[in-house]
């Protein structure tokens, strides 16, 4: 280390001070000339635009017809500025009134443009865009409500998890998506009273209730099944619940 | 000339961010000053008790935004160290290209801050135009310019692409012929050395006990560098040494920043031959244990330190931030007294004022 | 005033006699209407000009400020538009509020917005000036600049890219053009 | 050597405008006693200087505002950016920045020296107007060709330093008092090497009035070749007399906010500033006319061109300087003045001495 | 200008940890068996802190106070001190448990300059009294502000 230090104290002197001023006013001349000659490194903004990588984090935009409504983006945002809006669906050939469903409205005044809302998102239908223009002249026209958050991008503009389990690291087992490794719906016997509301909630229907035999009012006992490759773990079963008889069950 | 506080108020040129010093000038030497902070306090601290672990890494971005990369790092090694998870080697060495390119950025915002205090635009303008650079390699790497929000608990979130390290290499050569100009520019000039040689001398021992760390505390001669001394991630095995200057005023700590840019050119390069292959990222549990974690790290401004500790839930119970230049501010007193009027926009300058980080 | 002489003379002193000339000017200029002529005449250039030399404060309070630093460096060069910072509010015509204001803040803020002269805007540019982004549970970060100062442009981003400030001067040059802001013969 | 003969010109103007187009019109309405006053020499001549006068302020108006525009462009391509593009080629922006500046509410802090705070502009912007008076753009174009020019443009020169102390105490600002007190810090250090220099122009021109020293120098050689030294230690004066980066002490940014200027604001803030730069093309006249052989150049080109394309030369030098160099504290440029510039002024002394004596010139 | 090296007396891990236990008895000073490399965590008791200290700083050549922060622990309030000693490359982590109705500790600014703006933050935010700190004062709130807003019973809202 001492052999360092001395080098540093050299390198100051070393760089000397050859003619007291000459050398900046001859770099400012090299530059001078350089960008008098060929343009200098201006991007002229409204007239000429920088290409943004797919990657870039703009506003965040939705794929209507792609979106489930499960709500998990509203779940992770840290900044609570996405809600569900019942909204009608886009027009589609064979239906006339079409029917209502949540989709995400993004307040763009207060989203951070952290991107979590596109990684969480079970079906890619939250996604970056590359889109910073948004000055506006009222604050309420900054909250973007489906239709305006609409925008059809291309496949760079998704964002994926591609993760492996703590476990597994020194396996050498290759990273998957984040759904193949998804924390699932655990059921508290117990708990539950078989009110079907979780079935209700569930946006992918993954849940249906099974018949277990008879209570002894003589009604069905009613449990929910969970059907685990359809399920995008969005934990809408879990809070809708009244008893808190589901939790999610980590993957370790 | 009657002594007279003047406020080197919350709105000054000189205060890259919020501060304000009150300075006590008789004549034109400075006789006592003051820093009041607080000006950007908006409780941090408290906030991140009611986020979930991941929510926190876009709001430790913001912590201090000069060097935004270097605080969600520090904060993933504190929680990691808190969940012991094991995280994979490919990200690791991912996250020191990281961190060094951060530095270097940083540095440049540094750079570009002293000139405008020293009175040339011109080197603002020069470290501008290649801070852009690098930010354009953040930009295609995790998708934002400052605020990345590209650590995870676990790994980092997306692996690098074959282009993007073509970028990287063809980016650090040409920084290299860059910095030759910035030492022309500044180095090389005799009234930048006049502003600064010989000017707020901070003795190793004074700089030791007022806890300043990092490229102030190296200016000073003192030889500790978290990255050496304490090494987290793969920097045992990567081949670089501190940048010290021994003599301990306002040029040594110019000089041992300029250096550091050219050792981070040097750990990167280092850097991207080592990597491995492999996964980037880890599932991280949902709940942490109770416990607590701590984490240090060789932010730019110094040594940054974040202390959490857990309560089973998904949400941190506590969590403590230790910011380098809160407490190189409030050496910042020893420094200023004596000198000039004039001498207080250079002197505050070459310390890298980051407001966000020191009133969180 | 005094009207002992008073069909021949009146006495007046000084800022008397100033402000009776400016009411005489005044009357005149209002009651023949060339008041209104010459203002409708000139209104367009004194947009021009306004539009075209927009010096915001040197005045950076969180990340968005150095991404106003980048807008005046080499790749987005804000000069072009006619944006300098100066670091007297005395010279400015517009507040850039770049970052989150707090408590203790707010009151500085107050008095810096009253200190800029007469025809004035205020951009709050990215999120924290705007609803208070990521702090919104904060106890001491204000939610929104436009709850203690009127605000004209909203530039969302967090933080704004330098093309977004741009852009968003931009439209504060378009707000400028349809509201002409201050005459010339009024003050 | 052609150049625009103003006085004839204007002689001729007002002769028509009076005699054949004034007088003839008030002789045709009968009013023979006011045509005869029209006609009279002594009117003639007042308006004659007044015509001239408004002729060379606008000439010097529009060289200071290209050279705003000069300054801009230039420091931006210096900087690897693209400067101003307002207009054509960006000249409009200073023309917007002015315009702009009718509009603004003037602000007077409310326990600022009223009488004194509203004075300073006036005075500081009138001296600085004043400088064109005195500078002579060719052989015939000049608004007054005394005998001891050089005396009368460093006499108004060195009034504005003291208008700014004034100025930094009006406004009731501590970093404006400071400004203020570094304003006439400065004046000291920079004024006698200054003179120096220009002493040593006279000793070997013999004169004071710039015709005969633009004479001299078309007639032997430019001064700035054989006194090189003191061309340096004027510039570098010049430099500090305009206070233009190196030296811009009072009106420092970065620690004095905007220096003695920062309560001015609107229309004064706006005249303040084109006075700096008429205070440059001040300074830049007086170094071409003393060291760079004034409007001496080949014929084909009127000497008013030449003259302006030196001036224009030598601030782009100026404007080169602010690029490259920061700015200097109040004792350093003391000891600048006193232990580097004032010895390099005195051996120039010597060595127009010496040349005049061994009568090489 | 002497450059500072610090290959001189430089202690292992285990001489600190039994230099410490063979000097403070166990109530006072107590170190968990929690082992990290380069870390040494301990607890300390209220009085015994500064005694601590000063032994750290003299004789074990812990150099950098680098972070005092204060936690409200519900039922009692928490001061942690990290303390790193450039030399033997170790940093301790000491936790002061303090009654929560009076939360009073000795002050370290006297040893080390740096902890003098952590204790002021830690007294801003959480109300623990320094005693004999050299200007205990609220340095990130106005000093008028009558609350200690990281105490766990402080609802924050938005403002």
């Amino acid at each position: 280390m001492a052999e360092a230090i001395r080098s540093n104290k050299q390198r100051s002197k070393e760089l000397g001070l050859t003619g007291f001023i000459l050398k900046p006013l001859a770099l400012t001349l090299k530059q001078t000339l350089k960008s008098t000659v060929h343009k200098p490194t201006t991007v002229l903004y409204p007239w000429e635009k920088l290409v943004l990588p797919d990657v870039y984090r703009g506003r965040p935009g939705l794929r209507f017809d792609k979106c489930i409504g499960c709500g998990v983006c509203m779940r992770i945002c840290p900044n609570r500025c996405i809600d569900m809006m019942e909204v009608d669906d886009l027009p589609k050939e064979g239906v006339e009134t079409p029917k209502k469903v949540k989709r995400p409205r993004v307040n763009v005044g207060r989203c951070m443009m952290c991107g979590y809302c596109a990684e969480y998102c079970p079906t890619d239908a939250m996604i970056v865009t590359p889109e910073y223009e948004l000055a506006s002249f009222t604050r309420g026209a900054l909250i973007y409500d489906p239709y305006q958050l609409q925008y059809d991008g291309v496949p760079g503009n998704e964002v994926h998890i591609l993760e492996v389990l703590p476990a597994e690291l020194h396996t050498g087992a290759a990273p998957r998506p984040a759904l193949e490794n998804k924390d699932l719906p655990s059921l508290e016997d117990s708990k539950c009273i078989g009110c079907t509301k979780c079935a209700k909630a569930c946006p992918v229907d993954a849940v249906e209730m099974k018949e277990m035999g008879v209570n002894e009012k003589g009604r069905p006992i009613k449990r929910p099944v969970f059907d685990n490759d359809k399920c995008v773990s969005c934990e809408n079963c879990v809070e809708v619940c009244p008893k808190s008889a589901l939790c999610m069950k980590e993957v370790q | 000339m009657a002594k007279m506080w003047i406020n080197m108020g919350p709105q000054h040129p000189m205060t890259h961010g919020l501060w304000n010093l009150r300075i006590e000038v008789d004549g034109e030497t400075v006789t006592n000053s003051e820093p009041v902070i607080g000006y950007l306090h908006r409780g941090w601290e408290k906030m991140v008790e009611d986020r979930t672990y991941p929510q926190i890494i876009p709001m430790a971005d913001r912590l201090c935004y000069g060097s935004s990369y270097t605080w969600s790092h520090v904060y993933c090694l504190a929680v990691e160290d808190l969940m012991e998870l094991e995280v994979p080697e490919r990200a690791k060495y991912i996250r020191v290209i990281a961190d060094e390119l951060q530095r270097i950025a940083s540095h440049l915002m540094w750079l570009a801050a002293i000139g405008p205090d020293l009175g040339n635009l011109t080197i603002f303008l020069y470290a501008m135009r290649e801070r852009e650079l690098f930010m354009d390699l953040f930009q295609s790497l995790c998708g934002a310019r400052m605020t990345y929000n590209y650590t995870r608990i676990g790994g980092v979130r997306n692996d690098t692409t074959p282009e993007w390290e073509r970028d990287l290499v063809r980016t650090l050569d040409f920084f290299e012929k860059r910095m030759v100009e910035y030492e022309d520019l500044v180095d090389r000039n005799v009234v930048f050395r006049m502003r600064m040689e010989g000017l707020a001398p901070l003795s190793a021992a004074d700089a030791i006990n007022l806890g300043v760390t990092g490229p102030s505390l190296r200016g000073s001669g003192v030889d500790f560098d978290v990255r050496q001394d304490d090494p987290y991630e793969v920097y045992e095995n990567l081949d670089w040494h501190p940048c010290v200057q021994p003599d301990c005023d306002v040029y040594a700590r110019y000089r041992v920043r300029m250096d550091e840019m050219r050792m981070s050119v040097q750990i990167i390069r280092d850097a991207l031959k080592k990597m491995p292959k492999g996964p980037v990222r880890v599932k991280p549990p949902r709940y942490a244990p109770e416990g607590t974690g701590m984490a240090r790290m060789e932010d730019p401004r110094g040594e940054s330190l974040m202390y959490v500790i857990g309560d089973g839930t998904e949400k941190p119970f506590r969590l403590k931030v230790r910011s380098p230049f809160f407490v190189t501010l409030s050496a910042a007193p020893v420094m200023v007294n004596g000198c000039k009027v004039a001498d207080v926009p250079s002197i505050m300058g070459m310390i890298d004022v980051c407001m966000g980080e020191t009133d969180r | 005033m005094d009207l002992s002489l008073f069909p021949n003379a009146i006495a007046m002193t000084i800022d008397e006699f100033k402000a009776w000339s400016h009411e005489v000017v005044d009357e005149l200029g209002r009651s023949s209407g060339i008041k209104r002529l010459v203002d409708k005449a000139t209104a367009p250039i004194w947009s021009w000009a306004q539009r075209n030399s927009l010096h915001p404060l040197h005045f950076g309070i969180a990340c968005c400020a150095l991404e106003m630093a980048a807008a005046s460096a080499p790749r987005f060069d804000a000069e072009r538009v006619g944006v300098v910072y100066r670091s007297s509010p005395r010279q400015t015509d517009v507040l850039l509020v770049n970052g989150w204001v707090t408590k203790k803040l707010r009151p500085a803020l107050r008095r810096l917005y009253e200190e800029i002269p007469d025809p004035k805007w205020v951009v709050a540019m990215g999120e924290c000036a705007i609803s208070g982004g990521p702090w919104y549970d904060s106890y001491n970060v204000v939610q929104g600049v436009d709850t203690f100062i009127p605000v004209d442009i909203y530039i969302p981003g967090c933080p704004s890219r330098p093309e977004a400030m741009i852009d968003g001067f931009l439209k504060l040059q378009e707000k400028i053009k349809v509201e002409q802001q201050g005459t010339f013969l009024d003050d | 050597m052609t150049s625009i003969d103003l006085w004839g010109g204007m002689d001729a103007l007002t002769n028509w405008l009076m005699d054949d187009v004034l007088g003839a019109l008030f002789n045709w309405l009968g009013l023979h006693g006011l045509a005869d006053f029209l006609m009279s020499d002594t009117l003639g001549t007042v308006i004659m200087l007044l015509l001239i006068g408004i002729f060379v302020f606008i000439v010097g108006f529009l060289v200071d505002i290209t050279m705003i525009w000069q300054e801009r462009k230039m420091l931006g391509r210096l900087m690897d950016r693209r400067g101003t593009m307002v207009g054509p080629l960006g000249y409009f922006q200073n023309i917007a920045d002015g315009l702009k500046t009718f509009l603004k509410e003037t602000i007077i802090p409310e326990n600022a020296d009223e009488g004194v705070f509203n004075l300073v502009p006036v005075l500081y912007i009138g001296t600085s107007v004043l400088l064109l008076g005195t500078l002579p753009l060719s052989t015939q174009w000049y608004m007054s060709n005394s005998e001891l020019g050089v005396l009368l443009t460093f006499a108004i020169f060195c009034i504005a330093p003291f208008v700014i102390l004034l100025g930094g105490w009006a406004s009731n600002n501590k970093y404006t008092l400071i400004g203020g007190m570094r304003a006439a810090a400065q004046i000291i250090s920079y004024e006698i090497p200054l003179f120096l220099a220009v002493v040593s122009v006279i000793i070997l021109t013999g004169s004071m009035n710039y015709g005969d020293i633009v004479a001299w120098q078309q007639a032997n050689v430019w001064l700035g070749i054989p006194l090189i030294i003191g061309f340096i230690v004027f510039f570098i004066g010049i430099i500090a007399e305009a206070e233009r980066v190196p030296f811009d002490l009072p009106e420092a940014e970065a620690e004095l906010v905007e220096g003695w200027g920062t309560e001015y604001g609107g229309f004064r803030f706006g005249l303040m500033m084109l006075t700096d730069y008429f205070r440059g093309y001040a300074g830049c006249a007086v170094v071409v006319l003393l060291f760079l052989g004034g409007w001496d150049g080949p014929g084909f080109i009127p000497e008013e061109i030449w003259f302006l394309l030196k001036a224009f030369i030598v601030f782009a030098v100026m404007i080169w300087v602010r690029g490259a160099l920061p700015r200097v504290r109040t004792d350093q440029i003391l000891s600048i003045g006193w232990k580097r510039l004032l010895p390099l002024a005195a051996i120039n002394v010597f060595i127009a001495i010496a040349l005049k004596a061994l009568g090489v010139f | 200008m002497t450059e500072v090296t610090y290959l001189t007396d430089a202690f292992t891990i285990d001489q600190v940890k039994e230099k410490i236990t063979s000097e403070f008895s166990s109530d006072e000073v107590k170190i968990l068996d929690k082992n990290k490399p380069r870390r040494i965590y301990c607890t300390a008791d209220k009085d015994s802190i500064l005694k601590l200290c000063t032994f750290l700083k003299d004789a074990l050549n812990f150099e950098h106070c680098s972070c005092v922060s204060g936690v409200d622990r519900i039922d009692c309030f928490q001061v942690v001190y990290h303390i790193t000693s450039y030399a033997n490359r170790i940093t301790i982590e000491i936790v002061v448990d303090l009654p929560h109705d009076n939360p009073e500790v000795d002050s370290i600014t006297p040893l080390w300059g740096g902890a003098n703006w952590h204790e002021r933050e830690a007294y801003d935010m959480f109300g623990i009294i320094f005693k004999n700190h050299p200007k205990l004062a609220r340095i990130l709130l106005d000093e008028d502000v009558q609350f200690f807003p990281m105490r766990k019973d402080f609802k924050s809202g938005g403002l």
